[in-house]
């Protein structure tokens, strides 16, 4: 990361310049920096449990690298092997629901607060409650849904196999349920628009299709990126879609959390480093995308 | 969408073709119906409407409807004979009872321990930190994990033996099973889920923290207040709001814990003093097939999210805020 | 170019709780093809409303708007032919400058790829900012941007102009520099062009013709100079001139034969000529504006000198603003007060008595009650200046 | 809906994924393609969570009309769960093999459903063996020959604790870990018609209570202090690598010493739990048929091929389990199943596994664990556990 | 109530890329007990800044600040005694305007609750906002906010007030409402106050003393006046009064003993007195203020009158604002232009041809290299003003 620091003008107290380079600052620095460490001890003891063999787990403290000869990539190559495949699922998945939850989350988001008519908001509250609903409470006729009544591996039987007809389902699920958070973040750009600028394009007469495909679309690509980044990680780290609607580890269309979940329980007892490997690995594209892009992650999370 | 327009002008042109003598007013009102913002507006927000309203709004219509049958196994459900008898049987189980009363403790203590905590991170941050950047991105790097992942680390970090914890705590001989002692689990659970979410509290006070104007702090200071007096009566009063929107959000997080009890205990059945209602509801549904209790259960927990929401979106609604 | 009429036009907005609104109420303007109207008045008076009912981007709730002879009422904004600029520019921050000038030609016009083009670099050009075309906005500056927002109405050639204080976010210097350049252009292009601002200067300086509201309702309509000076009631007196007309109430009465003003701290004789004027009412509120009291040291001459007591001098160094207050015997009525403006070379003191002339041709007469103006300043032009030292 | 995208492939599931029941559903795959290469058959192993993940995605395929050809699973009350979406293989399978009189008793009853037959067993594990390992307990000078009662047991668990560094009793506190160590404690102290009356409803609560107490006492004292949170078979290593002496559990785990290459009787060994020694803990392995049948032929030759003598020998060799034929020659297997074979055809009583779906129906099976859960996986809850199998059975 | 001095204070601020940017240069001044000191200049020259530092948010580069006979560099802003009102008045949104009055005296005296409750009162009865008090900010007007603003400060009772722009969010009419106030308030309290304004109105008319900034570094420092009629420099000449004197790039030459000023467009013959204090530099400036050109349709009279062409006429009802060229028969060289006020009844033409005096007693000589005033006009007090109709 840059050196940048946080843009806080002048919030810096003062009150130390009689001691010196005070104290109070010193003490400020500690305790971020102890509270780091607090926060990456899970993730590092991970990583370097996952690269210790069976003996080295016993042997070395949890947080400790492994000395050469308790080190090994088993771990990480039996995990690859376990959820290549799920993690090619989550990827397939993934990355169609991302775009459409963001396609759609602008376009409503577009028509809600961009063109001005009543009752807007109350077709606006349907979706932010949308955002709240415990899946809970809806899984169950979802389930009964995609299997008693889509049937898509049925219908579809022709067209996909029913591995692609289980991922379509859960493209399809994704979308649904990431499309009212995607519209509150559109939406929340959207609100700080000008609206004159709009009025503008009204003016220079554009209608409202083209008012959205010139002006707005073009200046949300910012806010693209940022759902983007927000929905992908939200939709390759969910679980409970993947356990209720695919089922289970062994379908071919199985998710990498749903492998996960079940990663280093089988019979040969728990094996720590394998399931640290496999964590890692599943975390892998998010933590990346979410290093890559922490500055936009920590804007966009502001529901 | 533009062709459905299209279409409902030419019938409009065609009726007044038709009928040839439409006051001028008639005429006008339906093409300034069709030139409405509402009707232009309908091809944005109806499609992504009429997707989310049938999974989220159909589905909770739905399961409501099963909650009131009585569908169970591998049969069709029977919406012949509707009745509450689902909810009776809530109420005198009583593993519905502690699971309940675990969700509260879950919802309230992980809400306001997140809150506290990204309080204080928020504060921290806040002050002029060089890599301020980077130490934000450490705390909200949990956040980007998947509750399956979070819930690997943390079996190994409370490993009874082997763990980080014990090996800590076995410095004052101290070693108790966090994920099994029924006293301890559900704190152990809250901890793990605090971790990964607190980064996330911070982020929407910082957020809030940046847009309280510089001169709030220097009107404080000017006015002879210290750092923790200023933070304390000026800077942290002003927060509500980031804070009302962190606890609806936090809240939903804890509603979804399933995943990670799922994943840290290996099933649907959490240890002893951790199961909540969204395990038990995936139990009774997903393990043993009672469909309608489950989906009774389910119907509790959206209408026990829906008192903490209902609040927030009416005073966001009266703030102007939607 | 078109002459654009409002017909008696309301606008009634309804809030949330049901409250009705009306921003603007039976108002009826003809604006000349080619003219500059200028739209003042105090803020929330409808100003805006106005002007956005004009551009079809508010519905009219009755009334109609004219442009030429069609009935406009029903016609979206996108089909009017009018351009406006907005107070923020509302210039599309992701597209260049040349972008921007282009966007309304692409989307209301059938015209080339060429054409546009050329049409773009020669309002540019006539603008001088041929330059900053492949600029974005932000990285313009506040002139700049204003001068692109301009170009941006002008490139489309529309049949009205509608500014909404499109200076109001310029430093002073800077809008001194536009607001010349604007009247300039607007001689040069003869574009019928309606104007909102509530800058004094502005409005004084710039349009043909000023139209004053106020709470929704039209004042008057007419030349700076005759809304100065012939103002048609006392909100436009009290409205337009910086400082302010000063208002006395004031009753009739008649004295052997001769009609006098009688107020709570002095009287003032009027002639026959004027005494005729404001027959009607006895409740009147006299208008004098700050210039044209004249102050010296002297003893009262004449009937319409009044001797005052300086309260406070602002020096503004070009002139000095005096504030007097009159005062008489009878001391349990409230002192009088008025703002006179003199030379700023000239001194006194706080404190200091002095005598107040009032000259009869520079009072205006209003009817208390209904504020009507009964009597308006005579208008004799004075062809030279005394020297002044 | 009859799957038409399963055509005619025979698809069968079960969740055999590693160790020792690997290799034992190998064998018996590899014999029957080896008898039917023709047809067009695919076992598919579903693991993780135990059975869990299995059962799931049974229940799902059952739900969504596109059952498979056969599972595995156990038979008994465990079929009751199944409802009508189970399929009678009364004529196709067990007349036309003629099981009835070629299967005990016992797995015949248990595979009967809905007044017909939907299940063929495959072997039987025994439940009321109690595993050690030879060397601690010589190290420890505890002679297991002479261990006859519950109590005994304590004793030779208190002399293990003081004489060795090994934990006297392997334990995990998984909730149907402890529901089967229970079940052979209370067949073990309270005998086999107080446990028959308790799984069919009718049980004494003294006997349950007294069940209880005895295992409190057995687990509170002298299990691993990480009980609670390891599964069953991450103890099992602790039993072969002589950290722990003892360990309770259905005899699949001689499977696993087995497959580990143990010696039985110099490394590893076992005894009746005390006081069952007359007993066989039975345990039952099947394929189960579900209706709407994919591929009911085919499904029926499976099956046939599953309770005859090729199917049983193949496979329970190696899972350490026995069939429930009554007639398979013993030589294929090793001398503790043979033993064990010889004891099956003699014991007097074979009380259903209550833990593995025999005893009672799946929900009071989920609802015995959940009060094991709740009560009994330390702290010991003697009365509230107590009281919660009371209610509900 | 204390004196405060500013001893050779500067500021550099350190960009993230290392930049140095000297916000404050070596600034001077003492500032009396009980002033009101208004501290004007463009945008970004310093003022904000100044005054932080003076509050103690700023550190101080170098100097150092007094206050009484105490260097209080050092000492942190909340032990200063200092108050402070903000251009966006910082009120604290979650508390009611008591509690926001309350809050300073809790804060940084040890008063008890009884004490700070009354004198809050009290304060607040002198604001007139007694019956706002248990409201919060968001439920008040701008004015009121303004008035809150005051309060917080005045309740503490400090031995400074530093405001900056308090006024500048305040619509027109308010902002001169709360100018008198503020004037009147600060007579009564007496309080040593240093006010950041750039309204040359408020400039003008609140402080004792202005002091003028341009850059960082000070300009002038005195009564408006002084700076008005008496600019040490082109910089201050140029930045008081609207519209701004007029400047004319001159050289001197000597003819005949006399000496004369010459421009492209025109040449000013100056008395031996005045040439004296020009002596030393030949670039010169010439300035004059646009009240003080005298305009009047005869031929020129007088050496100081000048030829000139009205260029456009800006009437603005109390006063014309008159553009007028200067031309010679040299068309290669460029024009010069002047701005001259007068009085709003005279009538002029664009086009027409007119005779501009510019006496000598009212110009201004500025040294065109270093920009110091060489000579500035004459004050001769005006005692009486001739009748103006
Ligand atoms: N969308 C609206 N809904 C309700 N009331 C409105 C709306 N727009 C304007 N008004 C009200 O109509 C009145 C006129 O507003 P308008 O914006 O035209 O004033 P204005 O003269 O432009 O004022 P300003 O000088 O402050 O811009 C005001 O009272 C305003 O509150
Ligand atoms: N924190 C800072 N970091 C860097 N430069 C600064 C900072 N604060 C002010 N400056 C710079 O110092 C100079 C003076 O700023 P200051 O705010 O004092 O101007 P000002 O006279 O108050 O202007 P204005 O009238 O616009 O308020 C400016 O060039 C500004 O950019
Ligand atoms: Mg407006
Ligand atoms: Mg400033």
């Amino acid at each position: 990361m840059s050196e940048e620091t946080l843009s806080a003008g002048s919030r810096t107290d003062d009150e130390g310049l009689l001691e010196g380079v005070g104290f109070d600052r010193i003490l400020l620095y500690v305790t971020i920096v102890g509270l780091a460490i607090v926060y990456l001890i899970p993730i590092e003891s991970g990583l370097v449990t996952s690269i210790k063999t069976s003996d080295a787990v016993g042997n070395t403290q949890p947080f400790a690298p492994p000395g050469p000869t308790g080190a090994t990539v088993e771990s990480w190559t039996f995990a690859f092997d376990a959820l290549a495949q799920g993690m090619v699922n989550s990827l397939i998945f993934t990355v169609p629901a991302t775009i459409l939850c963001a396609v759609f989350g602008s376009m409503a988001a577009y028509g809600l607060t961009l063109v001005d008519w009543r009752g807007q908001v109350a077709v606006f509250v349907l979706f932010i409650a949308g955002i709240f609903i415990p899946y809970q409470a809806v899984i169950i006729p979802l389930t009964q849904f995609w299997s008693n009544i889509a049937m898509l591996d049925h219908r579809l039987g022709l067209l996909l196999t029913p591995r692609f007809a289980t991922i379509l389902e859960l493209i399809i699920t994704h979308t649904a349920y990431g499309i009212p958070i995607c519209t509150l973040l559109f939406r929340s750009q959207y609100k700080t628009m000008s609206w004159e600028m709009i009025e503008a394009a009204k003016l220079d007469g554009a209608s409202v299709w083209r008012i959205y495909k010139r002006i707005v679309l073009p200046l949300s690509l910012p806010m693209f990126a940022v759902v983007f980044i927000f929905q992908f990680t939200q939709i390759w780290n969910e679980f409970l879609f993947s356990l209720t609607l695919i089922g289970s580890v062994n379908d071919p269309a199985a998710s990498a959390t749903l492998i996960l979940s079940g990663l280093g329980t089988s019979l040969e007892g728990i094996d720590y480093p394998l399931r640290m490997a496999g964590a890692l690995l599943t975390a892998l594209p998010t933590l990346a995308v979410y290093l890559l892009f922490a500055d936009e992650f920590a804007e966009g999370v502001r529901v | 969408m533009k062709r459905l327009v299209a279409f409902l002008r030419s019938i409009r042109d065609k009726r007044r073709v038709q009928t040839d003598g439409g006051t001028v007013t008639e005429r006008s009102s339906t093409r300034s119906w069709l030139d409405s913002d509402f009707v232009q507006s309908m091809p944005f927000w109806g499609p992504p409407l009429v997707l989310m309203g049938f999974f989220v709004y159909a589905a909770i219509g739905w399961n409501f409807l099963l909650s009131l049958t009585n569908y169970s196994g591998f049969g069709e459900p029977d919406y012949s004979n509707l009745t509450l008898s689902n909810y009776l049987r809530m109420l005198e189980d009583p593993a519905i009872w502690d699971a309940t009363r675990n969700t509260l403790v879950l919802l309230v203590a992980f809400t306001v321990a997140c809150l506290a905590i990204g309080l204080v991170l928020a504060i921290l941050l806040d002050r002029e930190i060089r890599f301020g950047r980077s130490f934000r991105t450490i705390y909200l790097l949990p956040f980007s994990l998947s509750f399956i992942v979070t819930a690997k680390f943390w079996q190994w970090m409370y490993n009874s033996q082997d763990g980080i914890i014990n090996q800590f705590f076995g410095l004052f001989g101290f070693t108790p099973d966090w994920l099994a002692d029924p006293r301890l689990v559900l704190g152990s659970v809250i901890i793990a889920l605090i971790w990964q979410f607190s980064g996330y509290a911070m982020v929407i006070y910082l957020a809030a923290l940046r847009s309280i104007p510089s001169e709030q702090y220097e009107a404080a200071r000017v006015d002879g207040a210290g750092t923790l007096r200023m933070y304390w009566r000026v800077i942290v009063p002003q927060l509500k709001p980031a804070m009302v929107s962190a606890t609806v959000t936090l809240v939903l997080f804890a509603l979804k814990a399933f995943d990670f009890l799922y994943a840290i205990f290996g099933g649907y059945r959490p240890r002893q003093g951790a199961d909540i209602l969204a395990t038990k509801m995936m139990r009774e549904g997903f393990n043993s097939s009672e469909w309608a209790y489950s989906s009774a259960i389910g119907l509790t927990l959206f209408v026990l999210s829906l008192a903490v929401i209902a609040p927030y979106l009416y005073t966001e609604y009266k703030r102007g805020n939607l | 170019m078109a002459q654009t009429k409002l017909n008696e036009v309301t606008k009634v907005f309804t809030e949330d709780d049901g409250n009705e609104i009306v921003a603007v109420d039976d108002v009826s303007i003809d604006i000349d093809d080619g003219e500059f109207l200028v739209l003042v008045g105090p803020s929330g008076c409808g100003k805006s409303t106005t002007l956005r009912m004009v551009a079809g981007l508010e519905t009219v709730s009755s009334g109609t708007i004219n442009l030429d002879d069609r009935v406009i009422n029903e016609t979206p904004a996108k089909d009017r032919d009018i351009a406006m600029v907005f107070q923020s520019y509302a210039l599309y921050p992701h597209m260049t400058v040349r972008e921007n000038m282009s966007f309304g030609l692409e989307e209301s016009t059938e015209m080339g790829d060429d054409e546009i083009a050329a049409r773009v670099e020669d309002t540019a050009a006539m603008m001088g900012i041929e330059d900053l075309l492949d600029r974005k906005p932000g990285e313009l500056s506040g002139g700049q941007q204003q001068r692109v927002a301009l170009g941006r109405a002008i490139v489309r050639d529309p049949a009205v102009f509608l500014m909404d204080e499109p200076l109001s976010n310029l430093d002073a210097k800077l809008r001194a520099e536009m607001r010349t350049e604007l009247q300039r252009l607007q001689e040069e292009l003869d574009t019928t062009t309606v104007y909102v601002t509530h800058d004094q200067t502005e409005a004084m300086t710039m349009g043909d013709r000023v139209a004053i509201l106020n709470d929704g309702t039209l004042q008057q309509v007419g030349t700076p100079l005759d809304c100065y000076h012939r103002p048609s009631n006392l909100f436009v007196a009290g409205f337009v001139g910086e400082p302010s007309m000063n208002f006395v109430d004031m009753n009739r009465r008649t004295e052997a034969g001769e009609t006098v003003l009688q107020s709570d701290r002095f009287e003032y004789p009027i002639s026959d000529e004027l005494a005729a004027d404001v027959d009607g009412s006895s409740d009147l509120v006299l208008g004098i504006r700050p210039e044209d009291i004249a102050i010296s040291d002297g003893a009262p001459t004449d009937a319409h000198d009044i001797e005052a007591t300086i309260d406070v001098i602002e020096p503004m160094g070009d002139e000095n603003i005096v504030y007097l207050r009159f005062e008489n015997d009878d001391a349990s009525l409230e002192t009088e007060s008025m703002i006179a403006t003199v030379g700023g070379m000239r001194q006194f003191e706080s404190g200091q008595r002095v005598t107040a002339h009032i000259p009869e041709d520079a009072i205006h007469i209003f009817d208390a009650s209904t504020g009507e103006a009964l009597h308006n300043r005579r208008l004799e032009p004075v062809e030279s200046e005394p020297p002044q030292l | 809906l009859t799957g038409e995208d399963g055509g005619t492939t025979v698809e069968v599931l079960h969740a055999w994924t590693g160790g020792d029941g690997k290799r034992a559903q190998q064998a018996l795959f590899d014999a029957f393609d080896e008898e039917y290469p023709d047809m067009d058959f695919e076992d598919e192993a579903i693991g993780g969570g135990g059975n869990q993940s299995l059962d799931q995605t049974i229940a799902t395929r059952l739900r969504n009309s596109n059952p498979p050809s056969s599972f595995a699973g156990w038979p008994g009350a465990n079929l009751e769960r199944y409802g009508d979406a189970l399929g009678n293989i009364e004529s196709e399978v067990w007349e036309e093999a003629g099981f009835e009189d070629s299967h005990i008793q016992e797995a015949v009853e248990a595979c009967q459903h809905n007044d017909g037959y939907s299940a063929v067993p495959l072997g039987s594990h025994r439940m009321n063996d109690i595993f050690y390992n030879v060397s601690v307990l010589e190290e420890a000078g505890v002679d297991p020959e002479s261990i006859d009662d519950a109590d005994a047991l304590i004793e030779a668990f208190d002399t293990i604790q003081s004489e060795t560094d090994a934990t006297p009793l392997g334990m995990s506190l998984k909730p149907w870990a402890i529901l089967q160590t229970w079940a052979v404690v209370m067949l073990g102290t309270q005998g086999y018609q107080a446990y028959m009356d308790f799984i069919n409803g009718e049980g004494d609560e003294e006997a349950v209570r007294e069940t209880f107490e005895t295992l409190e006492e057995m687990l509170s004292d002298y299990i691993n202090s990480d009980a609670a949170s390891v599964g069953f078979t991450s103890v099992n290593e602790e039993i072969m690598n002589g950290e722990a002496a003892f360990i309770h559990g259905g005899n699949w785990l001689a499977g696993a010493y087995i497959s580990e290459e143990l010696t039985y009787g110099e490394e590893w060994d076992a005894i009746r739990f005390p006081g069952t020694e007359d007993m066989y803990g039975l345990h039952i392995d099947s394929f189960i048929y579900p209706g709407e049948n994919p591929t009911p032929e085919d499904t029926a030759t499976f099956l046939q091929f599953i309770g005859g003598e090729t199917a049983q020998v193949a496979f329970n060799q190696y899972k350490g389990s026995i069939p429930t034929r009554t007639d398979v020659p013993t030589d294929e297997f090793n001398p503790y199943l043979t033993e064990t074979i010889e004891d099956f055809n003699e014991v007097s009583d074979k009380p259903p596994t209550l833990a593995h779906g025999l005893a009672v129906d799946q929900q009071t099976q989920s609802d015995l664990e959940g009060v094991l859960n709740d009560n009994f996986a330390d702290p010991y809850d003697v009365d509230g556990a107590t009281e919660g199998f009371m209610n509900n059975v």
